[in-house]
């Protein structure tokens, strides 16, 4: 058991810390267009200096770091609070999938200009009748030649607006089981048969779009995993979603945590104390203190079981499900610090408290994740 | 011993249902939440014609001269149909100036306060100054006070404040001002308007020093609030219930999943249990003052957590949806929240609790 | 809305009081035999002075209380710290039961012995693999002649060592669905085909019993409510207890809750202050009063809510659940203010935390409850 | 970056389950509850030929000279097979000895304890004297020592007993000694034995003054007994689930029911946080001494909650059957319950965590 890092992951920390403070570029510009521009920017600041895509292989333009190195990259970006890439999804998701099940022509084709950010992706796999049970997903493709032809809808997807390309699941077979006939596509989001109607959230913004689809074309070739495998090529999608993203939310708790330790410092509480102070707050923080330390303790034990033994151990499981307690905890905590001026929505930490609302239902609701594990980690019978 | 309405209390609750739900149908609530100053004043004439402004003012000054009680089944209904309206910090006004009012203040303006033809409202927290609401550190200096208020409610459409200071009084002060600066605020619940009210040397009058009167006025202040999480946390639930029988998932409704069913159960334990505090604050501001405070911080310090869950709650069994600004809920959920902080929160009223019954 | 009693309610509880305060009988003698040959002392003083059964009607040997004076006599006797009475059961559930669905013959000879203490009762229903699960009980009873042949097992039974009348549910037609196949009996305790076994509980305490039922007769006229129609008989029982000890148990709460501030204002804590200076656990006690009421208030809605419609409303179905949750907490509580004495077994609160323990099991499950309250009182869908 | 164990630590471990469940079998616990004494002397020197005693006690003093790790890895595996045993009384000796014994001290007494000659044990808690695991009021007065002290683990069984007293250091005080009264006492868990210990002017030998190393041991004492906890708890939830999987209500596992399945989900949850806090702070122990305390108190902080959670949730799980003597669960609770409050509670070491994180 060593918990510090070995000297090779200790020199990438440093060549990355070193490379982040020389090239931080500042804050994002305000304004969407603006924002967008900026992220693409930096994306390609990253790529040059070989920093995109750092877990993918080598020869498709990675930097073939281990699972150790990207945890430490993505702790890293966040914790030097470096604005998101563009290609969020493109680098997170998609590449590792067509790395996964792609052709060797698809990789060619669809992986550097993902590094690149020169083509952004986006994921199109729930739909408003079709939360967690994702299966049960309506949208169809019927077969025209050597095209598909697409008509559905999809929700919650994120960044469609800038998007060339969409992780597209849809029924190919409505007479198989509904696992069974579903295909994994690549869709052009440049045509008219698709629209993007933006969906605007308790918080006031519109960080998510509904997309309308009505009969979009799509080329056989663009099919990713073949037809009627779109199950499995969806579950790939979602592992990196959840493994990839694990580090970065972990040590967002923690800055927010460090913030949170500071607001409570210079905010008074009652009888003369900063909150800081009080005893029931300070309960409440240590608590925090705690649970966000079993977020960072946990992920990178997850790690180990997987070097060890090739799968995830049973705390890779419980991340994302306990990160959203704990960050809905934190906020409510700030809410409760801030006292009569979390009544206005002027305060930072009002806006971290209604977004936090969703952390326990996107990528997977706290029922669902705790099925999976009952079922897949304990073994327990299948919920009927 | 019986929590049984009489006739004239099920009257009012059963026309204030009515009421709301014929004029504050959902669509009417988003516009008003988008709107500037938050209300009509067609549909203030209408809260007048029915005399709700002045539920607590004595008969002799025009008002129903009803109780507690009477208080509580209108918010609660306010509440339920999340009626946006400066009638929650006029009532305030009134209960103070009942409270503490000099003669002749009483005189001049709970008559008006009672025909709706003035409305007042009441400014609690000093800026930066903590979470307690009893605390001012306002020094009022001959007649005029130097202070930056915060998160008083409608202050904008008001014609009086009454701002708490640190003599433990309530000073009356004219609205429309020029020593006086309103800004308006972005608040949390945007079926309420909040502002910032800054007063620079600005004249008003002392109301009289009264502590008992005042804190039992408070009490009633604090009860209506639960009482108003009562109703919006009802509604949330009786939304997700309905959305847990309709929603189907892997083939059933949701709501025959225990872990929504089993949520939605601890959500009527939490609204049943909120109520049945709120109905006996009430009784006993009415009938029994000696525990009235105990009772009131009991309601406040409870409904606030539950108005909270139930509604964070209530989110949670719609997913995503319930997450999108389209769907209604998270009107009810900025409400149950914002409702918690005002007047101090569950942990200030536990607080008080554990100092009431001397623990 | 009037919370205060009516004055005819409050002559009913000075009364009361003021016979309590003549007639209590002091502590309970140590030793199992003593304590019974005490209750049942207690119950015949009570008797004879008309305090038992106060809710029977008159024409059975009750008051004919009404259900405002009952919850006052079901309070007032906890408040006085009145001991136990020797028929609990009987008076509470097996009385009830009779009046309900008895014949008038069995009214007659069942009734004036549980009122006077002669006949004890106890209840048969859980058995080992039917906890939850009620209506899957194994126990049967075949009919010869105008005898039954009853062979099972029970558990849970309490006061079995001095019962004459087991409230026995068997199951009589093993080819009927479920809940049809049942009979409610009253089985004759003494005779050799039932053995007794105490079962001790994670207290050290033998509170409860099995039953080993080996061939034991019952003669055709015990049944109570016709043959096949135990379920029904069954549930009546049930709600009796429920209703019944609702009044009891939320006294208690407050007694024990009076006993756990006084504990806490004797207890060092730290820092030089005793834990009731403690802001952390003065927290916790408001939260315990605030609850504590909402027990009381909730069971007083109850009940006027039967006065106005006739039928409970959604408050009755909260009550033991919210009670279990309440207890617990405060035992927790005051397993907290104790410190390292939490670790001794001679601290009173050691024994109620455990004991507390299995407020969320008996009389219902915790689980089950939830059940109830969302499908019935809520509409929503049967779980399957 | 590595979490796995050493090859030597897997090899330890699972000597240590194999060791313990083969000897340490339920019906053997039960027998060791319900005995006076808690352990035989033929399991005793089993322990001593594994050479646990002197798991932290250097090689010098012919111990095994291992790490906190090492001990995180045996305890975690006596609390699995809720071992009852002297051993973890007298490791807590053994660490306060060489930590802040005189040279001489450690000389006279570390190698009879890594050869299990003589046992140790540590007496803490004041009578009536709060909650601080760290507070002692005892003022030695020329060498003897005039005290009440609660909660004494196995006193009537060790050779030796270190006394906490008023200047922050430990006294020496050799047993068998008539000014000295041992008094049992019933124990929540009945699997450790405590008494209480009256000195009354029993002379006693000071340890050397070493704030720094005491406090290092201590945390090692808590980190080992966070560890057991887990153990515990992780025996809980595989109890739990086992059940869940066998036992059938409305005919079908009860562990198809969400009530039931998510509730063991959480118990993952908190059996592996629990954990991977303890690891971290046994690596802390041995390699960043600047965050093992602060680890340490998370850990025991944490692992105090879960333990009982876990064990009390597995108990609903069981329904009545967990309830009775007769199923083993009920002593696995009592420990981690004893275990929550033993050295300092859950929330005693929230303050510790906040101190230390200079909130």
């Amino acid at each position: 058991m060593d918990l510090t890092l070995s000297q090779a992951e200790e020199a990438f920390r440093d060549e990355l810390r070193s490379w982040l403070g020389e090239n931080h570029p500042g804050h994002e510009p305000a304004g969407d267009e603006a924002a967008f521009e900026f992220r693409r920017e930096w994306q390609r600041k990253l790529h040059g200096a070989g920093w995109a895509g750092v877990s993918w292989p080598k020869e498709y333009g990675g930097r073939g770091a281990t699972l150790v190195e990207q945890a430490i990259f993505n702790e890293e970006l966040v914790r030097a609070r470096a604005p998101q890439v563009a290609n969020v999804l493109g680098l997170a998701m998609g590449g590792p999938t067509v790395i996964a099940h792609g052709t060797e022509e698809q990789r060619k084709r669809y992986l550097p200009p993902i590094l690149s950010a020169q083509e952004i992706w986006c994921q199109g796999f729930s739909e408003p009748d079709s939360g967690s049970d994702l299966a049960s997903l309506k949208t169809r493709a019927v077969r025209h030649g050597d095209q598909w032809v697409v008509s559905g809808q999809k929700v919650w997807t994120t960044f469609a607006h800038h998007a060339k390309w969409c992780m597209l699941v849809a029924r190919t077979d409505p007479d198989a089981p509904k696992h069974k006939g579903l295909t994994y596509f690549l869709m052009d989001m440049e045509q008219d048969a698709v629209h993007v109607r933006p969906l605007r959230q308790i918080t006031g913004e519109a960080e998510f779009n509904e997309l309308f689809i009505e009969e979009a074309r799509i080329p056989d070739e663009n099919i990713i995993g073949g037809e009627g495998n779109g199950w499995a090529v969806a579950i790939t999608t979602l592992m990196h979603e959840r493994s990839t993203l694990a580090f970065g939310l972990q040590v967002g708790v923690q800055i927010a945590l460090g913030e949170l330790i500071e607001h409570a410092r210079q905010t008074r509480a009652q009888d003369g104390i900063v909150a800081s102070d009080d005893p029931v707050v300070r309960q409440r923080l240590a608590q925090l203190l705690i649970e966000s330390e079993i977020l960072r303790l946990n992920a990178y034990r997850g790690l180990s079981a997987i070097m060890r033994g090739g799968v995830p151990g049973p705390e890779g499981s419980l991340g994302k499900w306990h990160w959203s307690e704990v960050n809905q905890s934190l906020t409510e905590l700030a809410m409760d610090i801030a006292g009569p001026y979390a009544m206005s929505a002027e305060d930072r930490w009002t806006y971290r408290f209604l977004r936090a609302r969703a952390n326990s239902i996107e990528g997977g609701t706290t029922e669902i994740l705790k099925n999976i594990v009952a079922e897949r980690v304990l073994g327990l019978p299948r919920m009927r | 011993m019986n929590f049984d309405f009489t006739d004239d209390q099920h009257a009012i609750k059963r026309t204030a249902r009515e009421f709301l739900s014929a004029r504050y149908k959902p669509e009417t609530v988003r516009e008003l939440a988008a709107d500037e100053r938050g209300f009509t004043d067609q549909q203030w004439s209408e809260l007048v014609q029915l005399g709700w402004p002045g539920v607590i003012v004595p008969e002799a000054h025009g008002g129903l001269g009803l109780g507690a009680v009477e208080l509580v089944v209108i918010f609660e209904e306010m509440g339920y149909a999340l009626a946006p309206s400066p009638l929650f910090s006029d009532v305030c006004a009134a209960l103070l100036l009942a409270a503490s009012g000099t003669d002749e203040q009483r005189e001049r303006w709970l008559g008006p306060l009672a025909a709706g033809e003035c409305r007042g409202t009441l400014a609690v927290w000093d800026e930066h100054a903590g979470w307690a609401p009893d605390r001012s550190e306002v020094e009022p200096a001959g007649g005029a006070l130097a202070a930056t208020k915060i998160a008083v409610p409608d202050a904008a459409t008001a014609d009086f404040l009454l701002v708490a200071a640190a003599d433990s009084r309530h000073y009356l002060l004219e609205l429309g001002n020029s020593s006086t600066e309103i800004l308006s605020v972005p608040s949390l619940d945007q079926t309420r308007k909040l502002y910032t009210v800054k007063l620079a040397g600005a004249p008003a009058q002392p109301l009289a020093h009264a502590p008992g009167p005042v804190r039992h006025a408070y009490a009633a202040i604090i009860t209506a609030l639960a009482a108003e999480n009562v109703g919006v946390a009802q509604r949330a639930m009786e939304m997700a219930v309905q959305y847990a029988k309709d929603r189907k998932q892997f083939d059933r409704p949701i709501g025959s999943y225990q872990a929504v069913s089993h949520r939605c159960a601890q959500m009527l334990l939490e609204v049943e249990s909120a109520r049945s505090l709120c109905y006996w604050a009430a009784w006993a501001l009415d009938h029994q003052p000696e525990t009235a405070l105990r009772a009131a911080s009991m309601a406040k310090a409870y409904a606030s957590d539950a108005g909270f869950r139930v509604t964070s709650s209530a989110l949670q069994v719609h997913g995503g949806i319930g997450f999108t600004w389209e769907h209604d809920l998270h009107f009810f959920l900025k409400r149950a929240k914002a409702n918690a902080h005002a007047f101090g929160d569950a942990r200030w009223h536990r607080d008080r609790v554990a100092a009431l019954a001397e623990v």
